[in-house]
């Protein structure tokens, strides 16, 4: 076993997840190196972090996507290995191969693993190989029109088009009627080429009503390979998950197991190491399919991190260094329910636009079975050309009932001012009744969007209320700047007063 | 003392009766309350009312004399009436007539992609302007048919929010 | 089995634990009843409830222990239940019996069982008939001086003597020589009657380097009792609890069952119900003996909570209720280790005087396993009349060592500004190598309090680096002040500005 | 620039030399820095020196011209030295000279019981007053013989942070 400690992390990435690495690099005495944009130097990891440097210019392909310019600063600052979080390069093969060339340890599995599991048909492949079921559609790439007319046909309406090299939703097409094939064939070609200069397609039967299902797992570089588990993730708008829960409310522990047993295949099957998921969809039935795997964290991995107690930054650090697994399949147990509700910078009355701007205010839950793993503080800034998440709520109960009147209790004492975010459409999340249930599929926002987006009903004694404590503040504002012109009667030299403008206008 | 201000499309008439230390008695309209207020901190307020407790956060807005007012349940954009935002209610008012022929960025972001220029003509729904902002783009299309007479960002600005992108000029109107 | 759902809740304490109740009624649907002193008006139990009334004058004689007051103050607002929290009523027989004649729910146990443990000798006897093993000593009261001599004579010293109405610390001596008892006797009579209107003593048998270890157990009334593991509470500071942690780094399975087992016995001699602790006390060679029963929550119940995956004041409260607790002991199983730090207003560098004021700044700790349990707020001043304790940060880790990693992280991220705390303390006692050992008994502190009380070292670079920040505040200052006074030149009738002065100085 | 600051007895002159946007140059005594400094929020900076990054608070204290300053490891009292505080500074020092025959507070708190009355003559070592605070007591001593000679506190009273108690004087002195 070659083990090598690793003393210093680079972080390449921004936002609550960067701050989350780095909170487990304290915890394990290692030091962090932030590297931030030009937007970026008020933002929170630049502050927590042990070191930061600047890569570059706002837009992202000029700074948190520069290979060569994150390289060079691992390099200069002395960092030995380097997290890439999720997002940005953490699925990049070409980041992960350079940091092997330049002799710094990526956090994060092989370039290989990621070419293998990155590519949708040669991972289909392999799955297949593996005996891992998959949602029947094509095994290689289809370039041809008519062959895919073809195949549709065979297999039968609804299908999914999708881009190989693809991502995000893009390049994707649902065809529900025969007469859409050709029309939607091409749009996809067309999108896809687009977003990810390929136009490579492949065709998948469409799982009507599905549900996503995904596994952690953990392996390392010894062939030792754990799930931790499922986690819910069916609570999707426009393919981007909104409320995440583990255990998942509709499997059993007969398919939970089996489930399991296929993600541990999958890892193995694409020679993994790290921290990974195995992405499944499941329809009414509970047949699950392979659907794709992420080779990296997940956004929703706290929920796993509080059902099974295992700290997964830490064990993705420790798999680095060169450790074997500290536990089994048989030490990992499911406890207690646990629920994220993420938390976007977005309005939700207007289409879900997103909102950046600067915080005026904050406050945060609190209390027994709470996590907040958010990155924003009050007088900060958001910049506009990053992800809209700020901030993940995560609780925990005994049961899943009681983490969802936890979330609710949570979510009341969470107040963010000064950017418009989705904490109250996640209030009407947790109280819409097939939610309770736990009765719903990648369909529940599109079903609930009525009641979830319907208008606030007032309380007319809260409004009144809330006219009096601002007739108090407007009235109390006048006094106090009142108060501050008296107290400031002194005269000071005009040319040092000059000065003084001169410097505080620019920190 | 009395404060206009406005809530939900209601002005509502706020009128000091009576103090007498934190236990303060006042109509908001027609209605009387007596209520033992007491400012926590800069911008959070305890009231209790008949028994009742409110905590209430309120944050002085960007804009000027608006409040974001925080209760337990519910959020309020409290906006301070005076003379001079009467005024500027009324310009705003003025100016909504001739929104259909402008558009405006309803946050901030970046120009990506302007599909016009001035002087063309445009047809009701044709996309115009595309905007990104944190990683989603959004098109903005004319409102009316009409001739592009102004488009004071290029490609690439930074705009803030409210800033003007387009103006067009009714057709019909001529 | 008789039910009475509880609705609304008054909660007859203050601070950080009627906070901590008043989050689980709200995750229940139970309304909130708060009671406040002239001292408290600002607190944050009074902003965080959904009522609250003013109970009298400062002085918690006048207002917080004032019974006929809550109990009237319960029923004008239709509050079904009371919660003493921890300290006040809390152990107050007469308080509980006034409850159960005016038909209100106390939540905890009965006036009987109050009585019964809160008598040290009365519960001596009670314990022994159980089998529970104590302390050996008088298990009468002793009130003549010529037979406590002969009594002591005969079980040698050292022995403890103690007030049979006692706690905390009062009427307590420690008899090491023969010679001492008599003025040991009569000095310990003295202060008993002075504090608790009753001279009677009873002596024990001293235990020299003692472990203090506690369970917490839960009855409910129908016989059934569970116990939910141990409590190591051992750091202490004049008898004061500083930190404590579970499970215990010294007491072995076999002992941990043994001693559960004696738990539950003392539970169901005192004929309990709701939640209680069974404190013990431990030798160097692990023998223990029942120390006292406390019938209440404790300040450190959150430790248990996080290990044993139980909120126990969701418990308390369907216990009160009538219901059958809904796990048997089989159910229950600790799962990684918790540690709690206790968070005084205190300056420790001035023998741990209390510090009462203004909180300027406060930055709580967030993330992986932590929570954090306070009532203060920026701008919130602390008043002298109660308890130093702001806050309780409790962390949990996969084991004793990353929930220690973990503590040092919080309290490095923990800063409260405007008093003094006891949190750089914390992190000497985080880092001491006894504690991280595990090897310590309740006279850790007094052992290392050089080094825990020792001067702290500055890193001069470090002081550079905040003298920088500061000529850069104080040159921003400068400048605001200067904006403000440019901003406000509107002139106002000089009637009005002096309404407004008068207003704005009264809220 | 510049500015004389006290921290932990030393006093310190920072000296601004160069501002280039948020680098800023300054001598810190002799010893030259080159920072990355900005204002995050009211009382927050963030500077960036040779790479390391230091998120600062730095608060105002009650006192004037005191500041509060907190970095991850340490926390730091800093005083602005000016003509006022440095006159301050000079008749504090003159007092304390005398503060062996005062008593003052070393944190609020209530007079719960005072043992003598003024005349009377005390000795080194014997309780004068008890102050309580938080559920616990202080007893405060004589730190010498002398003559209670003023006591402007009453039993029952709340006092601040080190308000006068006790004045003794000192019986040798005369």
């Amino acid at each position: 076993m070659e083990q090598k400690p690793i003393k210093k992390v680079l972080v390449a990435n921004r936002g609550e997840i960067a701050i989350r690495i780095m909170r487990s690099c304290r915890e394990m005495g290692i030091e962090t190196v932030a590297v931030f944009s030009d937007a970026d130097r008020t933002a929170m990891h630049v502050r927590y972090s042990n070191e930061a440097y600047n890569i570059g210019a706002a837009p992202s392909s000029e700074s948190y996507l520069n290979i060569d310019k994150i390289i060079a600063t691992a390099k200069s600052s002395g960092a030995d290995a380097i997290h890439p979080g999720y997002g940005f390069l953490s699925e990049n093969a070409a980041f992960a191969r350079r940091c092997r060339e330049e002799g710094l340890q990526f956090i994060g599995p092989s370039p290989e693993s990621i070419e293998m599991m990155g590519d949708k048909i040669s991972a289909r492949k392999k799955m297949i190989a593996a005996g891992v079921p998959v949602v029947p559609g094509t095994t290689e790439k289809v370039t041809n029109e008519a062959e895919a007319i073809k195949y549709i046909k065979e297999i039968g309406v609804p299908v999914m088009i999708k881009a190989s090299a693809g991502g995000g939703g893009k390049g994707m097409r649902l065809v529900k009627k025969e007469s859409q094939i050709a029309s939607s064939l091409r749009a996809a070609r067309s999108e896809a080429k687009t977003a990810f200069g390929d136009d490579a397609l492949y065709i998948e039967k469409y799982v009507d009503s599905p549900h996503h299902i995904e596994f952690q797992i953990l392996s390392d570089r010894y062939g030792n390979t754990v799930h931790l588990f499922e986690r819910e993730c069916s609570v999707q708008r426009r393919h981007q998950k909104v409320v995440e829960e583990t255990p998942s409310p509709i499997i059993t522990p007969e398919i939970r197991s089996r489930m399991g047993a296929y993600a541990v295949a999958a890892a193995n099957a694409a020679n993994y190491e790290g921290a990974g998921t195995i992405e499944f969809i499941m329809d009414e039935q509970l047949n699950f399919y392979f659907l794709e795997m992420n080779t990296r964290l997940q956004v929703e991995h706290p929920i796993t991190e509080r059902v099974v107690g295992v700290d997964l930054v830490k064990e993705q650090i420790r798999i680095a260094e060169g450790n074997k697994l500290p536990f089994t399949q048989d030490d990992l147990k499911q406890s207690g329910h646990a629920i994220e509700c993420r938390i976007y910078a977005e309005d939700t009355d207007n289409n879900f636009m997103p909102n950046p701007g600067t915080i005026t205010h904050i406050t945060e839950p609190y209390g027994f079975g709470i996590r907040c793993d958010g990155y924003v503080y009050e007088g900060y800034t958001i910049p506009i050309y990053y992800d809209s998440l700020i901030s993940k709520l995560i609780v925990w109960g005994r049961t899943r009932d009681a983490a969802i009147e936890r979330m609710r209790r949570a979510l009341y004492e969470y107040k963010i001012t000064g950017v418009k975010t989705t904490i109250r459409f996640l209030e009407r999340i947790m109280d819409t009744p097939d939610f309770r249930k736990g009765e719903y599929n990648t369909h529940f926002i599109e079903k609930n969007s009525a009641s979830l987006l319907a208008e606030g009903i007032y309380d007319k004694k809260n409004e009144d209320i809330a006219l009096i404590a601002t007739y108090a503040q407007y009235m109390s504002r006048i006094e106090e700047s009142k108060k501050t012109n008296a107290a400031t009667t002194e005269k000071k030299e005009t040319n040092w007063k000059r000065q003084l403008r001169k410097f505080t206008s620019r920190i | 003392m009395e404060l206009e201000l406005r809530v939900n499309n209601r002005n509502a008439i706020v009128k000091e009766i009576k103090r007498e230390g934190n236990i303060l008695t006042l109509a908001v309209d027609e209605v009387e309350y007596k209520v033992d207020i007491v400012k926590v901190n800069k911008e959070e307020f305890s009231i209790l009312y008949k028994g009742k407790s409110f905590s209430i956060e309120v944050i002085e807005s960007k804009e000027p004399k608006h409040y974001n007012v925080n209760t337990l349940y519910n959020r309020f954009d409290i906006e301070v009436i005076d003379n001079e935002s009467r005024y500027r209610q009324s310009r705003m008012q003025s100016k909504h007539i001739l929104n259909d022929n402008t558009i405006r960025s309803p946050m901030p972001g970046k120009v990506v992609k302007i599909f016009v220029k001035q002087g063309d003509i445009v047809e009701a729904g044709q996309p115009l302007i595309v905007l990104s902002a944190m990683k989603m783009e959004s098109e903005f299309k004319a409102g009316l048919r009409g001739i592009v007479k102004e488009i004071p960002v290029k490609e690439g600005d930074t705009v803030e929010n409210n800033q003007l992108l387009v103006v067009i000029e009714d057709l019909k109107e001529k």
